[in-house]
Parts: structure tokens; C-alpha cells; sequence
């Protein structure tokens, strides 16, 4: 088991490592080199530029530049950026907070929610609830979840139940601890809620079919044959093996999720990553834009690592190999 | 064709319904100069956001007109958008209606449309929007963007994914470990963060076919990944069937085998991949048009239609109409996951 | 007093194609602490009958006539909550691939602990539990262990183990053994024996291996096209098969025949449920078809101490 | 009696890699034995001892690790898949699933007429996979059915008309009726005997059952955790077994079957 995760952790290294190269190799691809024409803007300055230089080494060969942005990166100097005037990492850690509030809030929900009814509508398959269930998790696959939070936008926007926009109120300055949490929660709604929404049908979809699976699995037909009771047979038996892939998916789902908090956000303007990102790209803001690629990236690595070493907890076929 | 759709009908019936909704679509899509009463970039200076045109049968006195006809409208308070309707006179809906001369397709001229109202009166049948323009033609134009961008990425990146998912399955060793990298690599990066990364890489001002080409390019380059994994896999698989390794024992030359035994059987899986995988590119395009990193004005598509709604709650409000093009991008994308679970369901021995 | 009793059971499955018949007029009986030996190629109905005695169908599957009395008592009539109680207790079952038949989450030891009926105190549950792994021949260290570290041997013993835990009247094995090697499989069968003996159970013995039913049970029970054509006692079959199936499946065993001696094999293959041929399901096969055979379904008769069903032994019931 | 087939310290080795650790299984370890023209030589053992590996890396389906193989004399051992193309026509393989050994999207004509002679004409392929179809038992009005449309012991059968279709004179039986019915097994083992009467076959019959192994081989090798541990008569092997590990495996066989 330790050496499991050990070893898994040390894969992550030449993934992160790739991640990097790709990530530098995008921006610099194309024909034309981008930071001639910084120089002739005029709103950055001559010793940003100058300092830059030195750091990154801009006038180097491509190659070169990267193992500069390399050596930097590794010491948390991702760069400044052009249009902010201020450290890139500066940014980032302010944005990546939010994104993160975003996504956890609503994975927990998204999990809440399609959990049970994943279960409920497997062991009513073939019945209307399934069908119904069914078809409403559909619609929710298909809607883009750009589209739900216009929608959600709109909704909220008619009867003003909800604060649109932004993290805090007027008097957060104001406010205790207690009441600060209570409103950062309230903003978080907006953007949290759409975000749930897009994720709860796909999720429902896979809890589903997993449980019928794993009903259909010859270990139920034993625990049956075994007298057991109906709840052990379904909550114990079928659910502890429906679970595990669920795991390993969430490795996979949270890159859609990453990705729909970006649109979200910029949706719903809740200052995150994805509008930093935006941002970011329509001033031209490189280093910006490579970073937060990067981070973006790392925060889908971390995820998947995390989802393999629980995976391990759950599954002793992985754990006692 | 037809067993296809034959088949289709009888095991999975919302699917076949999808199928032809689709095909709907895109016949929309294609005949829009046709169809469409107004062109897409015309600017209706009287009519900013004008609510969709009523269709009345009954008119002010109460009498049947069998043809539907609409009234005359006027905006009469600014600051709230509000449109009255003129009785005086009626407009009846005439079917090929004259107008100003179009190309359909740009190939037969013709001065008739599918529809339309004669003189004064206009026919906005999804409203317009800030500018005046009709919002159901902009979506019929728009529908040309968005239904052939996910067609054509889906090809492109089903090509990619079809050769390195191939080469790299088949061949195995070295070839593929270093493939497999790069794939999980890509896979790594969450795919809105590379697609705007990818886009951040080009020029933010190109002209209207460069931004196309790039937005194929740019979705391309993010969805080849995960199908190259896919296939590589079922090749992987299909290589060790009992079948493939009979004929290899028959002397059949490596070509051969790929061709006959190998890339067949995936295709019961890629075809479903890749009708399921369209949805994908519709979005990405409407998300990057959305954040007006694609299509630009004043060529619609859906995405670039929705970005007014995007921080502006006055317009959200008061011209709720603007949200109809993010219908169409959820009518397409759910007859698509329809019809890929109906072609997943034939291929299903287990559902005959 | 018989343990089992199945009388004219009759269990039909829906498909698209309409109801399908899989099993019609089974009659068998089992007596105390006896096997019987359930024989037929695939797709005969063997599983069917055993599912039926559990209750277990699969979906859109129903038994729909027939009486299955159990020391006395008719199950089909019981609720799904009476049957509860039964199985794993007065019955219970083994399969033919112990590796899927577990699950792989959870030890075996707290899977048979799971299986205990009567007992609520914990320590005592765990004892029974050590008890039963040391009966079947595992060491107590394997309570511990998750099934996909044991080897097919021990995880059916565990299975084994785990049927057993209750003392059942009535043990059901179906095809315990097709899925291991030989020289596990005969410890299987040496264990079964052994515990057949200490626990005083009896024993459905299904296997398409009508050898090792032989070997295995006192009377065997021959299925085709989903009935059950003959029953006899095992030191009779091999000697004097009476239904032509009986004579000419045991014709096709490879091992009475001299090396290249060409073997007397059946024509043709095993019928579907959906196109059974009217008539004796066996007629399209055999040798000694007869006119009647097409026409009407024989029924069963006594001959000896055997039931058989063809019109070979007349076509009038004498009873 | 003439040398079919000679293998000589024949060696697999199987790299199994599991995160950063490299685990070797020896799949096949030291086997040496040779195959007389128009014999059929057996081998026998309980799953995992190497029997399947062992029958398909004779022929190069599975490329050994070690050793020689030597096919009349010529070393196959390390040929190049180029070269070695034109001799897989001599040796063919049947497998032990029928319901995995045949395209599914092939029909039962075109499966046995892939691999013939690129030389024939269209129509003389067609009319030898008729021929040859017919010799399995495959009546002429199904040829043009897909494998799904046959039962077991006919998709058996189609594989059988397959593997004659390149006029080999050497197969590998992978276990091929261990999947089939009592009364289906009677029916291809005849179909065996018959054929190699007829076409003058040698076979590597590869087995886990001793009954059909005696009714089958002439000689025997059992096989034991990737070892050969006792080659032989058939008869010789299993009424006095030498190795402790036979007697094991024949007194279990014997016990609970008859074997008259």
C-alpha cells in the first residue's frame, strides 16, 4: 500500500514536468515571436521589460527561454504580468482560492445529490421513476453549463433572492467572521448551484448503471442465497462495489468540472481562474496565461492522485496486490 | 442507410426522432438564406430589442382571418422596452414572399424567401436583438457555424485519434509508451484552460474564416487525446482476440489484418464515440465565441449571440428572447446524445 | 421423509418473442441425507431447476406451475420475506465460479460471518465462523483475507463453508468443480463427502459431468430440453441406460472407446428453448424414434426402480 | 519415424510491469521435445502450467525468449515475420473458444477463404472453401452466415475448415473441445480423427483432460509450472506415471471417473 502510493506519487513528477513544456511550448508555437510587440507597448514599462529579460531570458532561443521559465517556476516565480503590473503568482493565489471554493462546493453537492438517486432509480429500474429520473438527468447532460447559469442569472436576476456577482456585499469590511462566511457562502450560490446542475445528470448516469451493474454481479446472487436482507443486499453489497468506479471517475469528471467552473465563473463574475484566464488571453498576458494553464493543470494532476490513493483505501484489490 | 434507420426506429425511438431533428437542423442550416426573412446583419434601427411579433388570427373585432396575420409595432417607452401593437392595419404571413435578391448557397439567386409580411410590417419570430437585428435569421446563420464546426472537428480529431490511437496500440513498445505520454499530458490540462491557452497563442483580431479554421484547429487539438486512448485500447484488445491471431497464423501480412479484422470492430464504438463526442465541439465553439474569442460580429452563431446576456442583467431582463439561441445549442446537443445511445444500443448485440 | 419435493414444475421466461417454456413437468425428490445428481448438457434447464428451489429466478423469470415442498412445506407459496429465513438456512447454495461468487471487497471470514442465522453474540459469530473454516479445511488466518488472494480451491471452499455455516437440509451445488483442475476439483468432491456425512445434509448435485455423478450421488437425474427424461440410480446408469439420451450421451464419453475407434457420437445439437420440436424434445436425435414420438410428449413411467420418459417402455401409463 | 517438429530449451519469459517495478513470470521454462510426422503428440496440465503459451510460441504467435524451434530442420526460432509468412501456411491453429476465434463481421465463406494461397483464383478459392466447409459439416446453404448465426460446435467447425484452408500439415489444438457440450465434443473429436486420416495431419493436441488425451494422442508430455516433468506413450504415462506430480493429477481422474 505505501509503496503504492509512493509510486504513484512519483509518476506525477515527469507529468508535471511534460505539463510544463507543453504549457510553454503553446505560447510559443506559432510564428512571430509575441514579446517583440510588448516592447512597443507602451503601458509596460522599460524595466519590467528589462527585468524580464534578465529573468526569463527573452532574447535568448526558444529553448533556452523555457529552461529559464523552468528554473523559475521551481523557485514559485511564474512571472509578472503585463497588464496587472504585479507577480503572476499574486494573481493566481488570489483567483485560485475562489476556483477552489467553487469546485469543492459544488462537487460535494453534485455528490450528494446524484448519489442517491443513482441508487434509487437502479433499484426501480424499468419503473416511471427511473424513466423519469432518466430523462431529466438527459436534459441536464445536454444543457451547456454556460446556458444554466444564464438561465439561473436570469431567474435570480427577475426576483433578486440571490446577490449576482463578486464574492462579498457592501458591508463585508463591516462584518464578523461569522457573517463574512455567510455572505462569501451567498455569492458562492449563484455560480455553485449552476455548476451543480451541469454535473448532477452525468454523475446520476454512471451511479446508475454502476449499481445495476453490480446488481446484476454473481457476489449478489450469493449474498442473496444467503437470506441477507434487501437493504444489506443493496447498501452493503451492491453500493460498496458501485462506489469504486465512482472514484476513479471523479479523476476523470474533474476536468469537465474545471473546465464548466471557468464558464461559470465568468457567467456568474465570480472572480476565479477562469476569468483570469480570460482575461488574461485577450490582453495577451503570457506569462499569465501560461501559468494558469499550468496551475490549472496541476490542480487536475493533484485531483486524479488523490482519487487513486482513495481508490486504494476502498478497493482491496489494489491495496493488497 | 435505411436498415440503419430501421433499426434505429425499433430499438431506441427517441433516437430516431433525434436523428431526424437533426437532419431538420442542418436542412435549416444549409437553405438559411431561404429560409430566413431578413439577412443576418440587418439592422432594423427601430426595433432594438423587440419582443417576438405576435401571430393573431383573430383581429380587433374579433373576426377569423384564416391566413395569420401580425400587427405594426412601436416602441413606445425606452427606458423599459416596451412595444405596443398598432391595430390599424393588418400584415398577413405570406408564404414565398418577395424580398431583395439572395444567393441560396451562393449558387441560385432568387428573390423569394420561405416567408415573410409585405410593406411596413415586420415578422421578428424570436424578437431582435440590441441592434434590431431578427434573431430567428441570425440563428439560422449561426446554425452553419455551429452544426458544421462540430462536424468537421470531430472528423479531424477522430482522424488524429484513429492514426496515433492505431500506431500506437498495434505497434505497443516504445512507440507507444512515448505516444501514451503525450496523450496523458494533454489529457492533464482541463480542456477550457487549453482551449483558451491554445487561442491566447493566436492573434485575438483574425478575420472570419481564420477564426473558424483556428476554432476547428483549437478543438481538434484538445479532443484528439482521449479518442487516441480510446481506440489504442480497443486496438490493444482486438489485437489479442483469438480471431487476429488466427490470422496471423495464416500468414496474412500485418496491413491486412489492421484493415480486415482490426479497425472494423472498432467501429461499432468509434461511430458511437464520435456521434457522442459532437456535442463537445458545438460547445467549445459557443463557449469560445461566447467570450468573443471566436466568430465575430456581426456574423452570428450561437455563441457569440448569448455573450450580450453575459454581465448586462438590464438586457437579461428586459429582452429575455436573447437566451433562445442557448435552446438551440441544448436542442442539438441532446438529439446528438440521443441518437449516440440509439447507434450504441444497435450495435449492442445484447439489446437484439 | 423426503427433504425436497418438486412436483410438476413448471418455470416460463419472457422475451421479446413471447413467453418461453424452460422448464416443464419437473418432478424429483430428494431424500434424507442423499445426492442426487442433476445431468445435462448446457441449456437444459439444470440451473433453472436449482434457481427455482432458492427462488432466485432471474428477471422477467416466474415459475408458473408446480409445488416445491421442502420438509413438508410448499415455498412457492412463500412470501419473499419467509424465503428469507430459508435460504442459507434450510437451503443453500455453491456455484460453479467461486472467484465472481464473492464479493472482492469485504474478507471472506465477515462474509461468512454475514451468513449466520441465530446466533447475536459477536464472539460467538466469529467462533462459528472459525469453526466452519477449519471444518472446510482453511486455517483461521484466512478470515482475514480478501477472496481475490485465495486460489479457486480455497475460495470454493470458503463458499462451501459459508453454505454450510447454518447446517442446511438441503445443499445445492451447481457445477462446483467444472471450473477447477482436476486434482482440486476431486478434494472438492472429497470434502463434499466429508460434510455431506458430519453435517447430514443432502445434496443437488448439478453437473454436466454425468461421470462424476457417478461418482458423487446415489440417484441421477438426466435433463433435456428442459424436463427431466430419466431418473435412476447411479450403479444402474453406466450398466443399463434406459431413456436413448441417457445411453447415447454416455455413448459419446471419450474414455470407453479404444484410442481412434471412431465414437458413437448424437447427431445434430442440443435444441433452443424457442424451437423445441413437438413431441419428445430428444425425437429430432434419436435413434429409435418412433411415429408417437413427434406426436405426444411421453410421460413418465416406471420401469424398475427408474422413471423414465419415451415411448420405448410403452405408450400407455401403467401404474 | 521422421522429425516434424524439434524444440530444443525453449524459454518464455513474461515482463510484467506493474507501476515502477518490473516482475518476470516464466511462462514456459526449458522445454525440449520433438513432434513425429503424423502423430498426435499431447500435452497435458492444469491451467496455468504454460500449455496454451507453450502451443503458440511453437508456431511464433508468442515470440520465444530462449531457445530453438526447429520446423524440418529449419530454425524458426528467430526467423523475420516477413519470412517467416509463406511458412505459417504449414502450421495452423485452432483455438479454444469458438465463440472468440472468428471475426464477427466475416461470413463463414470468407473466413476460410482469407488465408488461401494468394496465387488461386477467386472462384477456385470459393470452391475449395465450399469443399472444405462441406468436409467439416457446414451445410452449403449457410456458408454465407455470420459466425453469431452458429451454434458452439459449428463456429468450431468453421475454425476447423479455416485452419485446412492453407493445406497445412501441423496443428495446434488449443483445448479445442473444452467448451463444448459432451455430445459436441464426440462429434469434433470423430471430425479430428477423420481429418488426419484423410489429410494426413500431425497434431499438438493441448488438453486439461486425460480422457480425452488417452482416446486421442499417441504420446503425451504433462506439464507442470512451465515444465515438461514426463513425456511419453500415452499408455505408458498414465497406467505407471513416473513423476510424482502425474500420479497426482491421473489418481485424482481416476477417482472420480471411470476410466475403463
Amino acid at each position: 500500500m505505501r509503496r503504492y502510493v509512493i509510486n504513484r506519487v512519483l509518476q506525477v513528477i515527469p507529468l508535471i514536468f511534460g505539463m510544463t513544456f507543453i504549457s510553454f511550448l503553446i505560447i510559443h508555437l506559432p510564428p512571430g515571436d509575441p514579446f517583440s510587440k510588448l516592447q512597443m507597448d507602451p503601458q509596460i514599462s522599460r524595466e519590467t521589460i528589462q527585468q524580464m529579460r534578465k529573468l526569463f531570458g527573452l532574447d535568448k532561443p526558444v529553448v533556452v527561454q523555457y529552461f529559464y521559465w523552468i528554473k523559475n517556476v521551481f523557485t514559485f516565480n511564474l512571472g509578472t504580468s503585463f497588464s496587472y503590473h504585479v507577480p503572476v503568482s499574486f494573481l493566481i493565489k488570489q483567483k485560485l482560492k475562489n476556483t477552489i471554493a467553487l469546485s469543492v462546493f459544488s462537487i460535494f453537492l453534485t455528490w450528494f445529490i446524484s448519489i442517491p438517486l443513482g441508487i434509487f432509480a437502479a433499484i426501480k429500474n424499468g419503473k416511471w421513476e427511473e424513466k423519469f429520473l432518466s430523462f431529466i438527468a438527459y436534459i441536464g447532460i445536454s444543457i451547456p453549463s454556460f446556458f444554466i447559469a444564464m438561465l439561473i442569472v436570469f431567474f435570480v436576476a427577475k426576483t433578486a433572492i440571490l446577490p449576482i456577482g463578486g464574492t462579498t456585499s457592501i458591508f463585508y469590511k463591516s462584518a464578523t467572521g461569522f457573517e463574512k462566511f455567510i455572505d462569501y457562502l451567498k455569492h458562492l450560490l449563484i455560480p455553485g448551484i449552476s455548476l451543480t446542475l451541469a454535473g448532477i445528470g452525468s454523475l446520476f448516469r454512471l451511479m446508475k448503471n454502476n449499481f445495476l451493474e453490480c446488481l446484476n454481479s454473481p457476489y449478489v446472487i450469493t449474498a442473496k442465497a444467503k437470506g441477507l436482507s434487501m437493504s444489506k443486499v443493496y447498501y452493503k453489497h451492491t453500493l460498496r462495489n458501485a462506489i469504486n468506479p465512482m472514484i476513479t471517475i471523479f479523476g476523470y469528471e474533474l476536468s469537465g468540472i474545471l473546465s464548466g467552473a471557468a464558464l461559470v465563473e465568468i457567467v456568474t463574475n465570480w472572480p476565479g481562474m477562469g476569468r483570469l484566464i480570460l482575461e488574461a488571453v485577450l490582453s495577451q498576458d503570457f506569462y499569465l496565461v501560461m501559468a494558469s494553464l499550468l496551475i490549472g493543470g496541476i490542480l487536475l494532476v493533484t485531483g486524479n492522485l488523490i482519487a487513486d490513493i482513495l481508490i486504494a483505501f476502498a478497493d482491496p484489490r489494489v491495496r493488497l496486490r | 442507410m435505411r436498415i440503419f434507420l430501421r433499426r434505429l426506429k425499433k430499438t431506441n425511438k427517441i433516437s430516431f426522432i433525434s436523428f431526424w431533428i437533426i437532419v431538420f437542423l442542418y436542412l435549416l442550416a444549409i437553405f438559411a438564406d431561404f429560409v430566413s426573412p431578413y439577412p443576418y446583419d440587418l439592422q432594423h434601427r427601430d426595433y432594438p430589442m423587440a419582443p417576438p411579433t405576435k401571430i393573431h388570427f383573430f383581429d380587433k373585432e374579433g373576426k377569423f382571418h384564416l391566413r395569420p396575420f401580425v400587427y405594426k409595432t412601436e416602441l413606445v417607452n425606452v427606458a423599459f422596452n416596451e412595444y405596443r401593437e398598432d391595430y390599424s392595419k393588418i400584415y398577413p404571413i405570406k408564404l414565398f414572399v418577395k424580398g431583395k435578391k439572395r444567393k441560396i448557397l451562393g449558387i441560385f439567386e432568387t428573390d423569394r424567401y420561405l416567408f415573410g409580411v409585405e410593406g411596413e410590417g415586420k415578422i421578428f419570430l424570436f424578437g431582435t436583438d440590441i441592434h434590431g437585428r431578427d434573431i430567428f435569421s441570425r440563428i439560422l446563420y449561426g446554425a452553419r457555424i455551429s452544426l458544421s464546426i462540430g462536424i468537421i472537428g470531430v472528423s479531424i480529431s477522430f482522424f488524429l485519434g484513429l492514426l496515433i490511437g492505431g500506431i500506437s496500440g498495434y505497434f505497443g513498445g516504445k512507440v507507444d509508451a512515448f505516444l501514451m505520454r503525450i496523450v496523458e499530458i494533454f489529457m492533464m490540462f482541463p480542456s477550457f484552460y487549453l482551449m483558451l491557452a491554445l487561442r491566447a497563442a493566436f492573434p485575438i483580431n483574425l478575420s472570419s474564416i481564420q477564426v473558424y479554421l483556428l476554432i476547428v484547429v483549437i478543438l481538434s487539438l484538445i479532443g484528439w487525446a482521449s479518442l487516441a486512448r480510446i481506440i489504442r485500447g480497443m486496438v490493444l484488445s482486438i489485437k489479442e482476440e483469438e480471431y487476429v491471431q488466427a490470422a496471423r497464423a495464416l500468414g496474412i501480412p500485418t496491413y491486412r489484418i489492421v484493415l480486415k479484422h482490426v479497425i472494423p470492430n472498432t467501429f461499432s464504438y468509434t461511430i458511437t464515440a464520435l456521434t457522442l463526442s459532437v456535442p463537445g465541439y458545438i460547445l467549445g465553439e459557443s463557449a469560445l465565441s461566447l467570450l468573443g474569442l471566436g466568430i465575430q460580429e456581426p456574423y452570428p452563431s450561437w455563441g457569440n449571440m448569448l455573450s450580450v446576456c453575459i454581465g448586462n442583467l438590464r438586457v437579461l431582463t428586459n429582452a429575455p428572447w436573447m437566451l433562445i439561441p442557448g435552446f438551440f445549442i441544448f436542442l442539438t446537443i441532446i438529439c446528438f446524445n440521443f441518437l449516440g445511445d440509439g447507434i450504441r444500443d444497435i450495435f449492442d448485440p445484447k439489446k437484439w | 421423509m423426503n427433504i425436497l419435493e418438486i412436483k410438476n414444475l413448471e418455470v416460463s421466461v419472457k422475451t421479446i418473442d413471447g413467453n418461453v417454456k424452460i422448464l416443464r413437468d419437473v418432478n424429483l425428490s430428494i431424500g434424507e441425507n442423499e445426492v442426487v445428481g442433476l445431468v445435462g448438457e448446457s441449456g437444459c434447464g439444470k440451473t433453472m431447476t436449482a434457481r427455482s428451489i432458492m427462488k432466485l429466478l432471474p428477471e422477467n423469470t416466474k415459475i408458473d406451475k408446480g409445488e416445491i415442498f421442502l420438509q413438508g412445506e410448499d415455498i412457492v407459496k412463500k412470501d419473499e420475506r419467509e424465503m428469507r429465513k430459508i435460504r442459507g438456512g434450510k437451503i443453500s447454495m455453491i456455484f460453479q465460479e467461486p472467484s465472481s461468487y464473492l464479493n472482492p471487497v469485504f474478507t471472506v471470514g465477515s462474509q461468512i460471518e454475514e451468513a449466520v442465522k441465530g446466533i447475536r453474540d459477536k464472539r460467538e459469530r466469529r467462533e462459528r465462523v472459525y469453526k466452519i473454516l477449519e471444518e472446510v479445511g482453511l486455517d483461521r488466518s484466512i478470515y482475514f483475507r480478501y477472496p481475490h488472494q485465495l486460489s479457486g480451491g480455497m475460495q470454493q471452499r470458503v463458499m462451501i463453508g459459508m453454505a454450510l455455516v447454518n447446517n442446511p437440509s438441503l445443499l445445492i451445488a451447481d457445477e462446483p468443480t467444472t471450473a477447477l483442475d482436476i486434482t482440486t476439483a476431486h478434494m472438492i468432491i472429497e470434502l463434499l463427502k466429508k460434510l455431506m456425512n458430519s453435517h447430514r445434509v443432502s445434496i443437488l448435485f448439478i453437473t454436466h459431468d454425468i461421470s462424476l455423478s457417478v461418482y458423487f450421488s446415489h440417484r441421477i437425474a438426466v435433463m433435456y430440453g428442459g424436463k427431466i427424461v430419466e431418473i435412476s440410480h447411479s450403479s444402474e446408469i453406466f450398466k443399463n441406460p434406459l431413456h436413448p439420451y441417457t445411453e447415447r450421451l454416455i455413448a459419446c464419453l471419450p474414455e470407453r472407446y479404444r484410442k481412434g475407434e471412431k465414437i458413437k457420437a448424437i447427431e445434430g445439437e442440443v435444441p433452443d428453448f424457442k424451437s423445441l420440436p413437438p413431441g419428445c424434445p430428444f425425437n429430432p436425435r434419436c435413434p429409435y424414434k418412433m411415429k408417437i414420438c413427434e406426436e405426444r410428449e411421453p410421460e413418465e413411467r416406471k420401469v424398475g426402480k427408474s422413471i423414465v420418459r419415451c415411448f420405448k417402455y410403452g405408450n400407455t401409463v401403467e401404474n | 519415424m521422421e522429425i516434424l517438429w524439434k524444440i530444443e530449451n525453449l524459454k518464455k519469459i513474461y515482463e510484467v510491469k506493474s507501476e515502477f517495478t518490473k516482475k518476470k513470470v516464466v511462462a514456459i521454462d526449458g522445454v525440449s521435445f520433438e513432434i513425429y510426422k503424423g502423430e498426435t503428440f499431447g500435452i497435458i496440465g492444469e491451467s496455468g502450467s504454460g500449455k496454451t503459451t507453450l502451443g503458440k510460441t511453437i508456431i511464433r504467435l508468442i515470440e520465444p525468449t530462449e531457445g530453438k524451434i526447429f520446423f524440418r530442420n529449419t530454425d524458426i526460432s528467430e526467423m523475420k515475420e516477413t519470412h517467416l509468412r509463406p511458412l505459417r501456411k504449414k502450421f495452423q491453429i485452432i483455438f479454444q473458444d469458438p465463440y472468440k476465434s472468428l471475426n464477427p463481421r466475416i461470413n463463414a465463406l470468407r473466413t476460410v477463404m482469407e488465408g488461401m494461397d494468394e496465387k488461386l483464383k477467386m472462384k477456385e478459392k470459393r470452391e475449395k472453401a465450399e469443399y472444405l466447409l462441406s468436409l467439416v459439416g457446414i451445410k452449403k446453404e449457410r456458408i454465407n452466415n455470420f459466425p453469431h448465426q452458429f451454434s458452439g460446435g459449428e463456429r468450431q467447425r468453421i475454425a476447423i475448415a479455416r485452419a485446412l484452408s492453407t493445406d497445412p500439415e501441423f496443428i495446434v489444438c488449443d483445448e479445442p473441445t473444452s467448451n463444448l457440450d459432451l455430445s459436441i465434443q464426440a462429434q469434433i473429436l470423430n471430425l479430428f480423427l477423420e481429418l488426419r486420416e484423410k489429410l494426413n495431419l500431425t497434431y499438438l493436441f493441448i488438453t486439461h483432460d486425460i480422457k480425452v488425451m488417452k482416446y486421442i494422442s499417441d504420446r503425451v508430455g504433462v506439464m507442470y509450472k512451465g515444465k515438461i516433468v514426463e513425456i511419453g506413450k500415452t499408455e505408458k504415462v498414465i497406467n505407471s506415471p513416473s513423476h510424482p506430480y502425474t500420479e497426482k493429477l491421473i489418481s485424482s481422474e481416476l477417482k472420480i471417473h471411470q476410466i475403463p
